[in-house]
């Protein structure tokens, strides 16, 4: 599996996303810096989390106007599978490359915290090593990870079983106590029509690694790399 | 010459900040607060001096960035 | 135009000079000095850069050790972490910044701690915070408490650096004066340093990053200055933060560093671009020239005094050799920072400024440097406070008293603060905060870093020699306790006004204090950072000197945490039982009494124990360990337990059960052990000379002393609720 | 009544979002763009109806919660 990072100015979790796919994969993945005119021939795009930016004016809007940009999303109509992590799920949604937007955390507040999810979907090549409704936990780490959607849009989101996470409790109930940042319908993670872009909140690149607390974020790396077996 | 841009959430998009606001100000004793809403407000410095020009253009800013038209909606004045 | 200002005695005392520093000026100017001139003069001079009240006692802390590369007097400290690596770090206040706007001048702090870090070629890995306000129920507390947090918070985590540990304290002393204490960590390669020191006469100077605006002009000296009560409404500029484009110049720097293009590099801090350069030319002896038309700059028509006393953030001044701007160029292009040769470095020994084509200031630096005021003012020593037998201390229910210390102000949990910290990005965060210390991995390797903030400003009041004795071997003891061996301390002391005699006692017993504990602990002093005039009408903060404490691990994996990992686990004590309540939280809060010496500090015993502990965690018998500080035994395991949702049960007999229980004797720990080893963990405390004893066991979901109950999960409710319903 | 609330950095105070904004237009291809700056804007609804009374309370809205006037400035206008 032949991998690349895409890397803004401001972006801060690139490294990690790098560190993760490396210890899964084994294979170091390529940084490309926006700037950079081509993307090289890769089979999986990571669009990292951080601050590309700084989230000045809204979270990833700059970045997802970079010329980069185009050509992430000329691969991914081409097939290629697109993941998106935090500020990278702000890029893709401010993009056009997944629908709806992520606004301020319902407390406003920034949090930094493991969470719980549903798997929602194992029908996509991000979640397929997870099995349905499986609660795992992730980390989130964001200041605007609340998902808003048209009432239409989450109804043909969950119509075509495009939700991939929801936040849930222990018992894998989506309740609101569950809910870190007020999420419509405690969505944490989608898919796009065509099920190879995925963009998510919560961090699986920080619980991929025994040493770091947990593991449950490293079956959406090997998922990727089974897909390419 | 200067445009003027305000960004709001468009009607039905709910606003967690506005609500904070409302929220902040009800605990200061501030009685009264029936709602708040919060959005931006950008000033922009622009070379072109030809208003019939210039509102196109700061629009077509608008669009591709300053505002995010699934949740908001944006106003332009324009100034000397 | 400035150069025609008249320098009356007036404006002399607004740049905070007195008469007497003003008659040094003269001398050493031989002539009335122009206000750029005096600007420059007033804020190298002033309390935050000159050190002139302090420097007499901080020359007494020891700064040594073997794996010292550098000591304080550079940007930062720098220690051996072996293998070709060092560790690079510092502590430094924003206290005054983060009264006025708590969230910009708190993220500001955090933005001038990381330049000290990586403007000596580290890579900042670590973020600490350690935060004093005044009382939760003053009015004021909340919105500072607020405004900080997000402040820390919202320039750390969109800079990508972990803010892994930190302290949280409530005390009326802080209500006029909040304090706020950043510290960086980083990681360079030790034949990858840079230092400040200017050489090599005809050198570019070069200045990056941010574009110099009128901000923060007079920073420095206001950081000097007591506050008075109209400096809230005067509300005096402060400094916006840019964290993005301080992610940008990190980026940029560490790019340029790996090449060989930097001669010197220095960080524009307090007092910008005069005390930058100023410091780079004394280092090295040289004089040097600034052409100021050359400095980039966002506003229009800015006058000499204000390019060279302006705090804006995010810049660094650089020295280059001649040819090599090119190369320097380009990496800053490539990150979109500004990029100016703006001087050369001379052999004149003066700094000769100009603008427009005219000479704006021409002063001789070694002389200046060196003249710079030093004082030994007087100071008397701190009143000794009567010791607290137990039995004078009423003797309240274990259940009861243990609610109050972990449910209150004090006690309670942080949660809700380092929450809002990203204290995992990078990817190495292998214990995180809640602990005792942090630890990251460094990266790509098995080893680890721990880090920790400590001061106990109560015992510090009360005995400062005593108190500063303690927060050198509370911060000791944290690292310990992870399993990481401590290396070096960096230090924030932060006092009232030292003219005031009693104010200097307390500073030069805390000194007197540290430096033993420093020596007794082979943990020397690398850097640190002074605040003076913590003060508001009179009223002075107690005695805060912020201890940050940086310790190894060899191999992180070994490293523990406070949380209980099983049932059926033995629980140890080390060190002896629990006697002191004088000053003891207990004392404070359960009994409304702030009173008493403070527990005594024997650092061999504390040493002892603590290489003791260590030893058994590297050795993989000890499954968690927290060490005893605030409110005592009962206290630790009661944390261990809430960290875990794992119950205990203790069996410890009176009489003075409250001082058993809650007492804040010092040198302690508690082990949670797998039960197979208890026998071995106790011969070998025997062996070792330091006393052990089994106070019981981990098991179900309560905590149980002597057979009473109370559930973990009511505690826990008391200890993470009141931190929020207090913010709410 | 309704009170508009623009907060705007005081001139001087470094603008950071108004400088990353001016920049990604630039990138953008938006041609003369000269400067830029951010504010918030912050529609009150309020139980007050007489002017002369929501004027100064809203002021002291400002000034307690809205804008930090150490770096900010604010603006009030009333309507209906
Ligand atoms: N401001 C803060 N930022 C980050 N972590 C914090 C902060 N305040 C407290 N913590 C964390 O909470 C835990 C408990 O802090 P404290 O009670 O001061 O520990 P100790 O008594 O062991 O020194 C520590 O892990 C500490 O790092
Ligand atoms: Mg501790």
């Amino acid at each position: 599996m032949k991998a690349a990072v895409i890397v803004f100015p401001g972006s801060n979790c690139d490294r990690d996303a790098a560190t993760a796919l490396e210890l899964i994969t084994g294979r170091k993945p390529q940084m490309v810096w926006h700037g950079d005119a081509a993307l090289p021939d890769v089979d999986v795009i990571v669009v990292p989390g951080g601050f590309s930016y700084g989230d000045y004016l809204r979270s990833g809007a700059m970045a997802a106007h970079s010329p980069i940009m185009a050509s992430v999303k000329a691969a991914a109509d081409k097939g290629v599978r697109v993941m998106g992590i935090c500020n990278g799920f702000q890029v893709l949604t401010e993009a056009g490359m997944l629908p709806g937007v992520l606004m301020r955390n319902r407390d406003l507040k920034f949090i930094c915290r493991d969470v719980l999810l549903r798997v929602e979907t194992t029908a996509s090549e991000f979640t397929s090593a997870y099995t349905k409704g499986q609660v795992i936990r992730i980390p989130v780490a964001h200041h605007d990870g609340n998902y808003f959607a048209e009432p239409a849009v989450l109804d043909e989101l969950e119509s075509q079983d495009r939700v991939a996470f929801r936040y849930c409790d222990a018992a894998g109930a989506t309740t609101e106590a569950a809910n870190p940042n007020g999420s419509q319908r405690n969505i944490a993670g989608i898919l796009n029509a065509r099920r190879n872009v995925l963009g998510m909140m919560p961090h699986p690149e920080r619980l991929a690694d025994p040493l770091l607390g947990g593991t449950d974020g490293a079956p959406m790396f090997t998922a990727l790399l089974n897909a390419f077996a | 010459m200067k445009a003027k841009v305000h960004v709001t959430l468009k009607s039905g998009v709910l606003d967690p900040q506005g609500k904070a606001v409302s929220h902040a100000l009800t605990a200061l004793g501030f009685d009264g607060v029936l709602g708040v809403r919060q959005g931006k407000y950008i000033e922009l410095d622009i070379a072109e001096t030809d208003p019939v020009k210039a509102k196109p253009l700061v629009e077509d800013m608008c669009r591709k960035l300053l505002a995010n038209t699934v949740i908001e909606n944006f106003a332009i004045d324009l100034e000397g | 135009m400035n150069q025609t200002v008249a320098i009356t005695p007036q404006i002399v005392a607004e740049h905070g000079l007195s008469p007497s520093e003003y008659d040094r000026v003269l001398a050493i100017l031989g002539r009335v000095p122009n206000l750029t001139e005096l600007g420059i003069f007033s804020v190298m001079w002033s309390e935050h850069c000159s050190y002139k009240s302090s420097k007499k006692w901080l020359k007494t802390l020891p700064t040594r050790a073997p794996w010292v590369i550098c000591g304080p007097g550079e940007n930062a400290g720098v220690i051996d972490i072996g293998d070709g690596q060092a560790a690079i770090f510092k502590m430094e206040s924003h206290n005054h910044p983060s009264f006025i706007e708590p969230y910009q001048g708190a993220a500001t702090g955090v933005g001038g701690i990381l330049r000290d870090v990586f403007t000596m070629g580290a890579r900042p890995v670590a973020n600490l915070n350690a935060l004093r306000f005044g009382s939760a129920d003053h009015p004021k507390t909340r919105h500072l408490v607020a405004g900080v947090v997000a402040g820390v918070g919202g320039y750390g985590n969109c800079v990508g650096v972990p803010t892994v540990g930190g302290e949280v304290q409530f005390h009326p002393c802080y209500n006029g004066n909040n304090l706020v204490n950043a510290m960086t960590i980083g990681i360079a390669d030790t034949d990858k340093i840079f230092y400040s020191k200017a050489s090599g006469v005809g050198n570019q100077v070069v200045y990056v990053g941010s574009k110099t605006g009128r901000d923060g002009i007079h920073g420095a000296t206001m950081a000097s200055a007591e506050f008075s009560e109209d400096s809230e409404e005067k509300r005096p500029t402060v400094q916006v933060g840019d964290p993005f484009t301080e992610k940008l110049l990190i980026e940029a720097c560490l790019e340029l560093m790996a090449t060989d293009v930097i001669v010197a590099i220095q960080d524009m801090g307090a007092a910008g671009l005069t005390s930058s350069s100023f410091e780079m030319a004394s280092k090295g002896g040289l004089g040097v020239e600034l052409d100021l038309d050359m400095v980039p700059v966002r506003e229009t028509a800015m006058t000499a005094y204000e390019i060279m006393l302006s705090e804006s953030q995010e810049r660094m001044l650089m020295v280059i050799e001649p040819g090599k701007e090119d190369i320097a160029k380009a990496v800053f292009d490539k990150w979109e920072l500004d990029f100016a040769v703006i001087g050369t470095l001379t052999d004149t020994g003066r700094m000769v400024l100009k603008k427009d084509g005219a000479v704006v200031a021409d002063l001789p630096i070694d002389p200046l440097a060196e003249a710079a005021p030093e004082y030994d003012r007087p100071w008397t020593p701190g009143v000794k406070h009567p010791v607290i037998a137990a039995s004078d201390v009423a003797e309240k229910p274990w259940a009861e008293a243990l609610k109050a210390l972990v449910g209150g102000p004090d006690g309670s949990s942080r949660r809700w603060v380092w929450e809002q910290y990203d204290h995992m990005v990078m990817g190495d965060t292998v214990q995180r905060p809640g602990g005792d210390a942090a630890v990251i991995r460094i990266h790509g390797t098995a080893k680890g870093l721990a880090a920790t903030s400590d001061c106990n400003p109560r015992y510090v009041g009360a005995d400062a020699v005593e108190g500063g004795r303690q927060a050198v071997a509370e911060a000791w003891r944290n690292l310990t306790a992870v399993g990481a061996t401590p290396l070096a301390i960096t230090d924030n002391m932060n006092f009232g006004n030292p003219q005031r005699p009693e104010i200097m006692g307390q500073f030069v017993e805390a000194c007197q204090g540290m430096g033993e504990a420093c020596i007794a602990l082979d943990f020397p002093v690398v850097s640190g950072n002074v605040s003076l005039y913590n003060e508001t009408n009179g009223q002075g903060i107690l005695p805060t000197p912020t201890i940050g404490g940086v310790g190894l691990m060899p191999h992180v994996e070994a490293s523990v945490g406070i949380a209980f990992t099983g049932t059926g686990q033995a629980l140890i004590a080390i060190g002896a039982e629990g006697s002191w309540l004088g000053r003891s939280l207990y004392l404070d809060v359960v009994c409304g009494r702030d009173e008493g010496a403070p527990p005594p500090v024997d650092l061999k015993v504390e040493r002892r124990n603590g290489d003791f502990v260590r030893g058994l965690i590297r050795e993989g018998l000890v499954e968690s360990c927290h060490d005893l500080s605030e409110g005592g035994l009962l206290v630790a395991v009661a944390e261990m337990a809430m960290a875990s949702g794992i119950g205990a049960n203790l069996t410890v007999s009176g009489p003075d059960l409250h001082a058993k229980l809650f007492g804040e004797d010092q040198a302690r720990y508690v082990l949670a052990v797998a039960e197979g080893k208890a026998a071995e963990v106790l011969a070998n405390a025997e062996k070792m000379g330091v006393p052990a004893r089994r106070i019981g066991s981990t098991t179900g979901s309560d905590l149980v002393v002597n057979g009473e109950a109370v559930a973990v999960a009511e505690l826990k409710a008391a200890h993470e609720g009141w931190f929020p319903a207090f913010m709410a």
